[in-house]
C-alpha cells in the first residue's frame, strides 16, 4: 500500500496555499507534478555533469552522455520495449505523433487511408489531417458510442477495405476517462496490414504499460505528465517499423555522413532525433521512472481507481450535474469529467479556484467529442497517486456551494 | 466559509441575474448585420444581430450565445445600455467598458455606464478579460460592416 | 568591466576538479554552463508554480502562464523584435530550422532555389536537402574562400537567376570563429526578393543581436549555449513573413476550431508550438536573459576577444600546429579550432581530459567544411565569459605537454 | 606532472610507435577483396585489402586509413598479427581482441594475442573501443565477402 502521507512530502508545491485555502491540484491530466527526486536530478545535473552528449571525449561530456543513455534504458524498460534502440525521445506526445505522420505520410497517396478514433485529443488528430492533406490519403474516424466505448464495428468495416495504412488511437480518453481496449485494437489494425499508434499521454505512469503486451506498432507519451520535467517526451516504435521509417527533422547526431549535395542517416534512434537534445529532460525522465517505479505501478493504480470511485459516487449525486464518460460500474482512468446546469465550466473552475481546488474547465482539446456529446466544455478532475480521499470530499463541499451559489 | 470578496465581486447578483436570464435574446430578421464571434480557447460564442436605423443609430440589437456568466451577461447589459443609442456613443462606451473591466485608460462618461460599472470585478481575473468583452468586439465589428454596407447602399438598395 | 571571480560564483559546475585537476571548460560552443539564478528559476517553478499553460483557469495554471509569456516578451526585447508575437519557442536552433524549412517547402516547385554557405553546421544543411528532395527545389552552395570568409561574388550570382526563395546562412560558424557580414548579406537576398535565414547558434549571447539591424527574415538559436538550460530555443520570424506561413505540427494549443474533418489554425507564434511546450524551459531561458544582460553584452564580447585572442597568439607558436579560421588580426568569434601534426584530435583532447581541460574533437557537425579545409577533424577550443586568462594559459601548457608526449 | 597512469596504458610506446609507423600500409592489386570501414562520429577511416590463398588463409592484409592513434595502431598490429593466418585462427582472434579492449567475455588463447594485449589499456576509455575495433570490424566484413566470393569462384575464375 502506498503510504499517502509520506509521499505527499516528495512533493514540495502541494504544501501551499491557494486563496487562504490548501491548494487541492486536481489537474494532473492536464501535468503532473514532480518529486524532489526529479527535481533534485535537474539541479545535480547543472550542477555537475552538463555538457554536450555523444560528441564529446571529456569527462563531463561522458558523464552527461553515459546518464542520458542509462535513462534511455530504464525508459525502455519501463514501457516493455524489446531494446533501448526502440526509444526516441522528443518533446512530448504531440511531436511523438508529429514524426509518425510527418515521416509516414512520405509514403502515402490517395489510395491509402487513415482511421482516428472520435475521442481523439487534437495532438492525435490534427496531425493526421495534415498528413492526409498532404499526401492526398483519405481520413476515416471511428465514432464513440453512448457508453464512451468505441464503435468497433465500423473500425472492422474501415479495416476491410485493405486500404489503411495507420490506425491511430488515444489509450486513455483525457475527457472521458474511457479506456480503450488497445490489444484487441491493435490485432484488428495488423490483421488488416495496418500499422497502429497508440497515444498513451494518459495511460503511462497511471498503470503498467507494456509495448509488447499491447501489441502496437508506435506508442507515444508525455514526461510532464508522469513526474518528469516538461519538454520531454517518447516516441516507442517496432525496431523493424523503425528500420523503414525515413527521417523526419534533420540536423547534427542523426546524419551519419554528409556532403553539400547529399547525407546519409544513422539508424533509429538517432535518425530520428536531430540537434542537441533536452539532455536534463531525458534524465529527468529517467529519475521519474525510477521514481514511480519504486512505488509501483499497480498500487498507483489501485489508487487512482478508489479516489475516481469515490468521486463519482459523489458527483453523481449533485443536482443539475451530467457526468460524462464510461457510467458508473464500468473502467474508467483517475478522472471524472462533467457538466453543471447552473454554470458554464468557467465559472465553476474560478470559483473552485477561490478555494483552493484546482480544476480545468474547457473542451481539453477534444472538440470533436465534445460536440458528439453535445457539451459546450466540461469540468474536469484528474487524480494522481499523490491525492488523497479528503481532497476529493473536499472538492464534492465545494462544487455543492458552488451549485447553492450559481443556482 | 465565507466566499471571497474578489468572486464575489466578480459574480454580483445583477450580473449572475443578467446571465440567467439575458436580455435582448435572440434574432433580428433581415435586413440586419449579423456577426459571429468567439473565444477559441475557452468556447465562448456569440452571434449579434444589429439594426441601424435611417440615422445610423442603434435601433435593434439582439443576441444569442453561449459561455461563461461573465460573457453572457457583459452581452445581455451590454444590448440593455446600446438600444438606441448613437453610433458614437456607442463607440464611446465600448471605450469606456474596456476600461471598466481592464483598469486601463480613463473612463471619458461614467453616468453612461450605469449597472455596467458592476463588471470592474474583472479586473481581478485578467483571464475573464476576454469573455466580458466578446460581446463588444463583436459589436464593433457589427458596427463596421453595417457602415461599410451603408456606404454601399446606394448600390444594392435594401 | 566583467569582475571574473565573481561570475564564477554563479556557475557551480566550474568549482570541480577532473582527473585531479581543476576544470578548464573549453567546450562552450557546444553547450554553454548554467548560473545559480537559471536552475534556481527551474526549480522555483516546479516547486510552486508548475501547471500546464494556457488552458486553465486556476492559479498555479494562471502563474505558470503569466511566467511564460514573460519570458516571451524578455526574449523579444532581448534580440530586438518588434513584438512577443515573433518568438516561437522550439526545442533549439535545430528544430527552428527545420520548422521553417518544412512550412516553406510545402511552397516551393523545381523553379525555385535555396541557398546555404559552405560552413553551415548539419542542422542548416539537412533541412535543406531534405526540403529540396521533397519540394524538388534546387540547392545552391557559396563556397568558402581560403581566409575563412564567403564568397559574395557567387552568392550574388545565384540571386541573379531570380529563383532563389530562401538564403541559409551562419551567423557565427562554430568550427571557423568567422563572423559572417550578415546585414549586407540580407540586404542581397531581400533585393533578390529572397527571405533570409540566419543560424544564430553561437551568435546569441556572445554579443549583441538585433534582429531588426541584421534586416534578415527569420533568426534561430539554441538556449542551451547562452546559460538557458537543454531543450529550449527559439525561432524569430518578422510578422509579416509569419503570417504567410503554414503550420508545420498539428496538435493542442495551435488550433482554433477543429473538426473530425478539418481545422482552422491560431496566428503565430500559437500556430507554431503545437503540444504541450517545454514550460521550465522557457523559464529557465527568461532567466538566462536577465542574467547576460545583468553582465552586458558588450562586456561578454570584449571577454571573448580578448580571451581569443591570447589563445590565437599562443596556438600559433606552438610547433606542427594549424589554426583554422580567420587569420590572425581578423574578426573572430571566441573560439579557436586548430589541428596538430603529431596527434589526431582525439587523441589530444584525450590527452587533455586527463589534465582537466575540456576540448572538442572531431568535424563539429560541419564535414563539408572540414572537407573543404582538408582537416580530417579538428580540436576546438571555445571561450564564454567564465573563461580566464589563467585557463587560456593553463591550455597551451598542456597542448605543449600533449605534443612532447605524441611526437 | 607525471602522467596518469591510464594515459600511459592507452598510448604506450608500441601503441604509439604502430600508429607513427604503421605496418602493411599500402593497397594490394587486384584481384583481392577491398573494404571500407568508418566510425562516422569520430570520422576514423580504414581501407582494408585482403588476400587469400588457395586454402582460404590470409595470404596478405594490407591497409590504409585516417583516425586517431588507437585506430591506426590497432590496424598495424592486427595486420601483422593476421599474414599468413587460416581463417578460424583469425576469426579466434578477432573475438578475443574484442574481449582485450572491452573486458567483457573470456580469452581463449592469451599466446596468440602477443603484443595486442597491450591494447588493454582501452578498457578504461569505453568511448575508444569503437577506434580500437575499427580495423577488426572491416576485416569481419572483408572475410565474409572473400568467402562470398570464393564460393562464386568457379563461375568467374580469376
Ligand atoms: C552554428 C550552429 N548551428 C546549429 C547548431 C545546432 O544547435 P542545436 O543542436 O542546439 O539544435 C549548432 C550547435 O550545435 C551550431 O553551432
Ligand atoms: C490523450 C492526450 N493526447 C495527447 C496529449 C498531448 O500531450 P502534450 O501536450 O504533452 O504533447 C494530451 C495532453 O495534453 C492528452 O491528454
Amino acid at each position: 500500500m502506498i503510504d499517502l502521507s509520506q509521499l505527499r512530502q516528495d512533493f514540495p508545491i502541494l504544501h501551499q496555499q491557494v486563496g487562504g485555502e490548501p491548494l487541492i491540484y486536481f489537474d494532473n491530466a492536464a501535468s503532473s507534478q514532480k518529486p524532489r527526486s526529479v527535481i533534485d536530478a535537474l539541479v545535480r545535473y547543472y550542477e555537475r555533469d552538463n555538457a554536450n552528449v555523444h560528441r564529446g571525449l571529456h569527462e563531463l561530456s561522458n558523464r552527461a552522455t553515459a546518464q542520458f543513455e542509462a535513462a534511455r534504458s530504464r525508459v525502455a524498460r519501463f514501457i516493455g520495449a524489446a531494446s533501448e534502440r526502440e526509444i526516441i525521445f522528443t518533446r512530448g506526445t504531440t511531436e511523438s505523433i508529429n514524426l509518425v505522420a510527418h515521416a509516414m505520410a512520405e509514403k502515402w497517396g490517395p489510395e491509402d487511408a487513415i482511421v482516428v478514433s472520435g475521442m481523439e485529443h487534437h495532438s492525435n488528430l490534427v496531425p493526421w489531417q495534415m498528413a492526409a492533406q498532404r499526401s492526398g490519403a483519405s481520413l476515416w474516424h471511428v465514432p464513440v458510442l453512448d457508453d464512451s466505448s468505441l464503435d468497433l464495428g465500423v473500425l472492422k468495416q474501415h479495416l476491410s477495405t485493405g486500404r489503411v495504412r495507420l490506425l491511430s488511437c488515444v489509450h486513455v480518453s483525457n475527457s472521458l476517462g474511457s479506456i480503450n481496449p488497445v490489444p484487441e485494437i491493435c490485432d484488428m489494425a495488423r490483421e488488416a496490414g495496418a500499422l497502429s499508434l497508440i497515444d498513451g499521454a494518459q495511460a503511462v505512469g497511471h498503470f503498467p504499460v507494456d509495448v509488447a503486451k499491447l501489441g502496437c506498432d508506435f506508442y507515444a507519451f508525455s514526461g510532464h505528465k508522469m513526474c518528469a520535467p516538461t519538454g520531454i517526451g517518447v516516441l516507442w516504435g517496432r525496431s523493424r517499423v523503425l528500420e523503414n521509417l525515413p527521417p523526419w527533422q534533420g540536423g547534427g547526431e542523426m546524419i551519419e555522413s554528409v556532403t553539400l549535395e547529399r547525407s546519409t542517416y544513422k539508424e533509429a534512434p538517432a535518425r530520428f532525433e536531430a540537434g542537441t537534445p533536452d539532455i536534463a529532460g531525458v534524465i529527468g525522465l529517467g529519475a521519474a521512472v525510477d521514481y514511480l517505479e519504486r512505488i509501483g505501478l499497480p498500487a498507483i493504480e489501485a489508487h487512482g481507481t478508489a479516489l475516481t470511485q469515490r468521486a463519482v459516487e459523489g458527483l453523481v449525486e449533485l443536482p443539475g450535474l451530467r457526468l460524462l464518460g464510461p457510467p458508473p460500474g464500468k473502467p474508467r482512468a483517475a478522472l471524472a469529467s462533467f457538466t453543471l446546469q447552473c454554470a458554464h465550466t468557467h465559472d465553476l473552475v474560478e470559483f473552485a479556484n477561490t478555494r483552493g481546488l484546482a480544476l480545468r474547465g474547457g473542451h481539453h482539446c477534444t472538440q470533436p467529442l465534445m460536440k458528439r456529446f453535445k457539451a459546450a466544455g466540461s469540468s474536469r478532475a484528474s487524480f494522481y497517486f499523490y491525492n488523497t480521499a479528503d481532497e476529493v470530499d473536499a472538492m464534492l463541499r465545494i462544487l455543492r456551494e458552488a451549485i447553492n451559489f450559481f443556482s | 466559509m465565507p466566499l471571497p470578496d474578489d468572486l464575489r465581486d466578480l459574480y454580483q447578483q445583477v450580473i449572475l441575474d443578467h446571465s440567467r436570464r439575458p436580455r435582448h435574446h435572440g434574432r433580428i430578421e433581415a435586413p440586419c448585420t449579423h456577426v459571429h464571434g468567439d473565444n477559441p480557447t475557452c468556447g465562448d460564442e456569440i452571434d449579434l444581430w444589429l439594426k441601424l436605423d435611417a440615422n445610423g443609430n442603434i435601433e435593434q440589437l439582439k443576441f444569442e450565445g453561449q459561455g461563461c456568466a461573465i460573457s453572457q451577461a457583459s452581452a445581455s447589459m451590454m444590448s440593455v445600455k446600446m438600444q438606441g443609442s448613437s453610433q458614437s456613443q456607442a463607440r464611446q462606451l465600448i471605450a469606456d467598458f474596456r476600461t471598466v473591466v481592464t483598469g486601463e485608460g480613463n473612463i471619458s462618461d461614467e453616468d453612461a455606464l450605469g449597472e455596467l460599472a458592476l463588471l470592474e470585478g474583472v479586473q481581478k481575473f485578467p483571464q475573464r478579460v476576454k469573455c466580458a468583452t466578446l460581446a463588444w468586439r463583436a459589436l464593433e465589428q457589427a458596427l463596421a460592416e453595417a457602415n461599410g454596407s451603408q456606404a454601399a447602399a446606394p448600390a444594392t438598395p435594401s
